[in-house]
């Protein structure tokens, strides 16, 4: 099963703007926090529908944006998106997470949005990053699918790729391993999703309020971030 | 793609430059081309602006 | 006028605990986020009380815990807070910022709450901090006297110590001089200061409910975390 | 202090090495004493277990 045949099928269906909406609650915090300062190039991997791009050229002046992503249509709905919103300095790559197709040191910041887990070797792609990032460039990995998110671990039951699933300390090992330091590393909550009343649960998708609050408010998205 | 791409872009095999192939192209794109490894010469095509640098072997039929 | 002429006497009448008290409410966060693992040497810079390193001993299993500070007294409250609790891995040290008494490559991580502004000559403080720090080791810097929080403008008015009040680019850009890599940079909000409702205000300390929210929920404490 | 603050701590002028002279000592620290910089011989008394390591022209009178 490649990313393609998974992921294509994803933005066809509109997917790829559910996960935007979906991602945005805490991507945006992501964002803010990284250290881009204008003119920078900033490489975001596995960009679904780009939005982390527009955000940072919206917001933070990036010189220039390039999204990679292995599934041919999400990249062809993000460059569509963008060039709707009208920004001229992002473009957008089919590429895998394995061998990124970057020159040595030619980026100042990575950042990455719940599409880690899927590179089928995960430290490889950490060599990858470190690679291409210049010395003191930044690494903003954000993963909701890890050991300590228990709500988690059945997501790969619905998926056709394996999954990597590693504990925050396990991050911390594989990116010094890979030659990132480790800046810091935090839990980004949820605090947008809609949770409703303790009545309403079961709900179709959780079991007990609490284990969605858990899930959302709690454990949110794992960010751990590095520096070449 | 614009060409400003060309100067960070290499080739995913060996990261080696890439060379610049225009078929067409729009007012500030190449919409249809390719990209051609100065070193292997392995060739990744260009397709409605965005460049397909998958290693060929993931590359889709 | 001195640190210690200033801060000997807020050690004596219990405004140390008084800190600690507040500033837990976002140092704890900062503190999470630390990349530490177990066995590591963390020093401390304007410890106060002492307490972030009793929590990091407590949570992280450090193997070492350092706290400077340059009034007396408060080394001698921290000193005694520790042992109280019981931790013999944590020691206190009379020292300024501008020239710290550690070897090169000494320290894993630094850790700074609501003190680097006092610093007399904070470019020198943060050469100070990548010279004691080893390679990759990080500086957590969080500061809620800055240029963006404009509540705290006036704190300089009732202290005799000159205050650098830089906004978030100038931490940014000097951390970057001294040779730190900046890795992210936050907004960490207090959330659980009890803030009254609209009636009550104007307060003693706040005109209005929408200040005193802006400076703790929005403002917070800024955070810039460096990698050496 | 404890004695293995000695692997770290240094000089906060010249950065070099200090030496311990112990004058009291408890369990596990010393209480009071002085860190004599092996380089240029400035003394930082050790007070109450606690060591002034501030530049010399900074030391309360
Ligand atoms: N090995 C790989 N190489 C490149 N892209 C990959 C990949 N594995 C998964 N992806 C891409 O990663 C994305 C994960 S979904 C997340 C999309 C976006 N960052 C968001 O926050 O919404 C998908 O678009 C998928 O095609
Ligand atoms: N130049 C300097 N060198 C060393 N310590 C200093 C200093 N300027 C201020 N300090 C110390 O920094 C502390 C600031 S108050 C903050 C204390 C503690 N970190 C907390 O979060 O509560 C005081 O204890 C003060 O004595």
């Amino acid at each position: 099963m490649s990313v393609s045949d998974e992921f294509d099928a994803w933005a066809a269906d509109g997917r790829d703007k559910g996960m935007e909406e979906r991602h945005w609650h805490t991507a945006k915090h992501v964002l803010s926090r990284m250290p881009v300062e204008a003119g920078d190039t900033v490489l975001d991997l596995g960009t679904g529908s780009g939005y982390p791009l527009r955000a940072l050229a919206d917001t933070k002046d990036i010189g220039r944006g390039y999204g990679l992503d292995g599934a041919p249509e999400m990249a062809r709905n993000a460059r569509e998106y963008t060039r709707e919103a009208g920004h001229d300095n992002i473009g957008f790559v089919v590429g895998d997470f394995g061998s990124l197709p970057f020159a040595d040191d030619s980026i100042d910041h990575v950042v990455t949005m719940e599409a880690f887990y899927y590179s089928s070797d995960p430290r490889e792609t950490l060599r990858e990053v470190a690679r291409v990032l210049r010395p003191g460039g930044t690494f903003h990995c954000a993963v909701n699918y890890y050991e300590e998110n228990v709500h988690s671990h059945e997501w790969q039951e619905n998926i056709a790729i394996d999954m990597t699933r590693w504990d925050a300390s396990e991050y911390r090992a594989a990116f010094r391993e890979a030659g990132l330091a480790v800046a810091t590393q935090d839990n980004i909550a949820d605090e947008e999703i809609e949770i409703p009343p303790a009545a309403h649960f079961p709900t179709d998708d959780w079991e007990s309020r609490e284990a969605m609050v858990e899930r959302y408010r709690t454990y949110g998205t794992l960010l751990t971030v590095g520096v070449a | 793609m614009q060409e400003s791409l060309l100067d960070i872009v290499c080739c995913p095999l060996d990261k080696s430059d890439l060379e610049l192939e225009a078929i067409r192209r729009d007012d500030d794109e190449v919409l249809e081309g390719r990209l051609v490894c100065t070193e292997c010469s392995e060739e990744y095509p260009i397709e409605d602006g965005i460049p397909n640098l998958l290693p060929p072997d993931m590359r889709e039929a």
